[in-house]
């Protein structure tokens, strides 16, 4: 493999095996996705819609996907470890993909949860959702992955995470909710392809710029 | 091996260091004093790459592979084994014979017993050793050292000492500068 | 004056509003700035002065 | 500010004075009413031209972040924290006028199928949070860098959300009344409505110079106070 491939894999295998032993992030996401199904079957009325429906589950994945994010450079901010991994030959870029790619493997475990929870509560899943809340786990995760290194920096990190990713995150309800609702899906799985390339690269090119100084 | 000349840092409106100059032959031991807060570890910083300086020119003639850097932190996972923190770096940084130099560094620095134990469960002592095989597994070239004495008993400075008596170029930040005076080949008082 | 002309009024008024309000705070801020000059130069004076 | 500077900005200044009393004017008296908005159609001559400086300022800021990320120079990050800080100032009132006529041509003060006021909704959120960003991170090299390289999101967020807001009318909420106003107007409104665009751009470039020249001599006094103290 090249030597980014094996930079980015060893730093993942770090980041999965660090919450393997800490074992807080993922069990707090699992649980977290399944009470907000609950919570949201008794906000809703019982004549809902379907788009209700799938709107509070994309709202439950986003609120999911943010508590993961919050935890996603604890372990280097806590214990002022992202010099360690700055100072590493290594393009800073591979310690993004790999948070990235960490978060996509905590976020699709959480799914693996929500989406059957959510076929049983509410409504069958079709082929489409899962397309899209696969689509948006990448656009979220790469965003998310830069924002979390971003706010990490800074004093309130809990309460600034979701103000910055919010906003980024409109773009991804609207495409996942569009994919799960509309006849044809195609186009809003195109533009959710479309939001992770754009977002991908751009969090890719200037993630060197948030963690040097 | 390093040429500062008029190295200057800000941060935010605080000017941290103002018209440095300072070079630092092949095999030379520059010794960087001053009291806390005068700018020593943005110094090292700047010179590990982790900062750049806002004016001045600096030329460091060794690529990040080559550079150990001690800072105040160990820069160790805490939830992570001794053994598993090194294989970490050893992988980042390509050290060849990864294992055998993980052992003879975690036997030569006393915690070859304490290897599967939880960083996160070390002394501060023993955090610093770690810090230490952390800083010579991929037997750098240039080392950049903030303190190193601090936190380290009479045995892990011993070790130390010898290590530092290895040809290779120091820099080192310290405020009691007592071990480091014999070794040092040059002097850099920051007010 | 018809209701439109009223919204069409308000909204040009608001716009206004926004210039004045803007340039009040640049009055403030000059005043402070000012203020904050005249402070450094009595301190720079009392150090030359001894 | 020096001298040839201040001269600059009072010319701008008279330059905004005369185009925007001029192009005003004109909107309201001169230019024929809107077929069937009528005369409430008169407040596209200044919410437009607010809307496209808010943008025009979004991207004058980007500008400034990458020029800030290439070369390290601190002046770039005033210079893009006043052009963000101004965007957002302009982009409040593109909300505010908007909404005043949405209320006077469909009677409600906020309609979803309006697009282009839904994207500006999001991109003005995520400015603000712009200045979220800034008032938590310490003064100094990171909080520069993290406000340039969040402004160069927002540049991507703009036509990503255009896109995505262009899409969800499709289905989520179709757009009964929208002011889509294209450029296939009478040229007596296209050419007011240029002059009022000159207007308030060189209001806001005023604005904008006086602003950083407010922050820089900030910034100066503080870096004295330093010295003295």
């Amino acid at each position: 493999m090249s030597a980014y491939a094996t930079d980015v894999a060893t730093l993942a295998r770090k980041d999965v095996l660090l919450e393997l032993r800490s074992r807080d992030t993922l069990p707090a996401m699992l649980l977290f996705v399944v009470s907000a199904l609950v919570v949201f079957h008794f906000a809703l009325p019982a004549d809902a819609s379907d788009r209700a429906e799938i709107g509070l589950f994309w709202i439950a994945l986003v609120f999911t996907a943010l508590l993961g994010l919050t935890r996603a450079f604890a372990a280097e901010r806590e214990q002022g470890l992202l010099d360690g991994l700055v100072l590493a030959p290594v393009d800073r870029s591979a310690i993004w993909a790999a948070k990235a790619i960490s978060v996509v493997v905590f976020l699709a475990l959480a799914e693996a949860v929500a989406l059957p929870a959510y076929a049983l509560f509410f409504q069958p899943v079709g082929w489409e959702l899962v397309a899209a809340v696969v689509l948006a786990d990448v656009g979220i995760a790469s965003i998310g992955a830069l924002l979390a290194a971003m706010a990490a920096a800074s004093r309130s990190r809990e309460l600034l995470l979701p103000l910055l990713f919010l906003p980024l995150a409109i773009p991804a309800v609207i495409g996942g909710v569009g994919a799960s609702v509309a006849e044809n899906p195609a186009s809003f799985l195109g533009f959710l392809a479309l939001y992770d390339a754009v977002f991908a690269i751009l969090a890719w090119a200037s993630f060197e710029y948030v963690v040097t100084e | 091996m390093i040429r500062g000349r008029e190295i200057e840092k800000r941060f935010g409106d605080k000017r941290v260091l103002r018209g440095l100059d300072f070079d630092v032959p092949e095999g030379g031991f520059l010794l960087v004093t001053g009291p806390n807060g005068a700018g020593k570890t943005t110094l090292l910083r700047l010179l590990a790459g982790l900062a750049a300086p806002n004016a001045g020119e600096l030329e460091v003639a060794v690529e990040r592979a080559h550079v150990g850097f001690l800072a105040h932190e160990p820069l160790v996972y805490r939830e992570l084994t001794a053994l598993e923190n090194l294989d970490l770096y050893g992988r980042l940084y390509r050290v060849p014979e990864r294992r055998e130099r993980t052992g003879m560094l975690l036997e030569r620095f006393g915690l070859w017993e304490a290897r599967n134990e939880r960083a996160g469960t070390y002394s501060q002592g023993m955090l610093q050793r770690l810090a230490l095989c952390r800083t010579f597994l991929h037997d750098p070239a240039l080392l950049l050292l903030d303190e190193p004495f601090a936190a380290l008993d009479d045995q892990g400075a011993d070790l130390l000492q010898d290590e530092l008596a290895g040809g290779r170029t120091v820099v080192v930040a310290a405020h009691d500068p007592a071990r480091l005076a014999t070794l040092a080949t040059a002097r850099l008082a920051l007010a | 004056m018809t209701s439109a002309e009223k919204y069409v009024l308000a909204a040009y008024l608001v716009f206004l509003a926004a210039v004045l309000a803007y340039l009040v705070i640049i009055a403030l801020k000059v005043g402070r700035l000012e203020q904050e000059l005249a402070d450094l130069a009595r301190l720079a004076r009392e150090r030359r002065g001894g | 500010m020096s001298s040839p500077n201040r001269v600059a900005a009072a010319a701008l200044a008279t330059a905004a004075a005369g185009l925007l009393v001029g192009g005003i004017a004109l909107a309201i008296f001169w230019a024929p009413e809107d077929a069937d908005q009528g005369f409430s159609q008169k407040i596209f001559y200044i919410h437009v031209p607010v809307a496209l400086t808010a943008y025009a300022f979004f991207g004058f800021g980007a500008w400034k972040a990458l020029r800030l990320l290439s070369t390290r120079d601190s002046r770039y990050d005033l210079e893009s924290y006043t052009a963000v800080h101004m965007g957002v100032i302009f982009g409040l009132l593109t909300l505010v006028t908007g909404s005043i006529w949405a209320k006077t041509s469909w009677g409600q003060w906020w309609s979803w199928g309006e697009r282009q006021l839904v994207l500006f909704l999001v991109v003005f959120l995520f400015y603000s949070a712009y200045f979220m960003l800034r008032y938590s991170t310490d003064p100094g090299p990171r909080r520069e860098r993290n406000s340039a390289v969040f402004a160069l999101f927002g540049v991507a967020l703009i036509p990503v959300s255009f896109l995505a807001v262009r899409i969800a009318g499709t289905i989520l909420h179709p757009t009964v009344f929208t002011h889509d106003d294209g450029v296939a107007m009478p040229w007596e409104m296209f050419l007011a409505f240029c002059i009022c665009l000159g207007g308030v751009l060189a209001l806001a470039a005023t604005f904008y110079r006086v602003e950083l020249a407010g922050k820089r001599i900030d910034a100066s006094l503080k870096e004295l106070r330093e010295q003295l103290a």
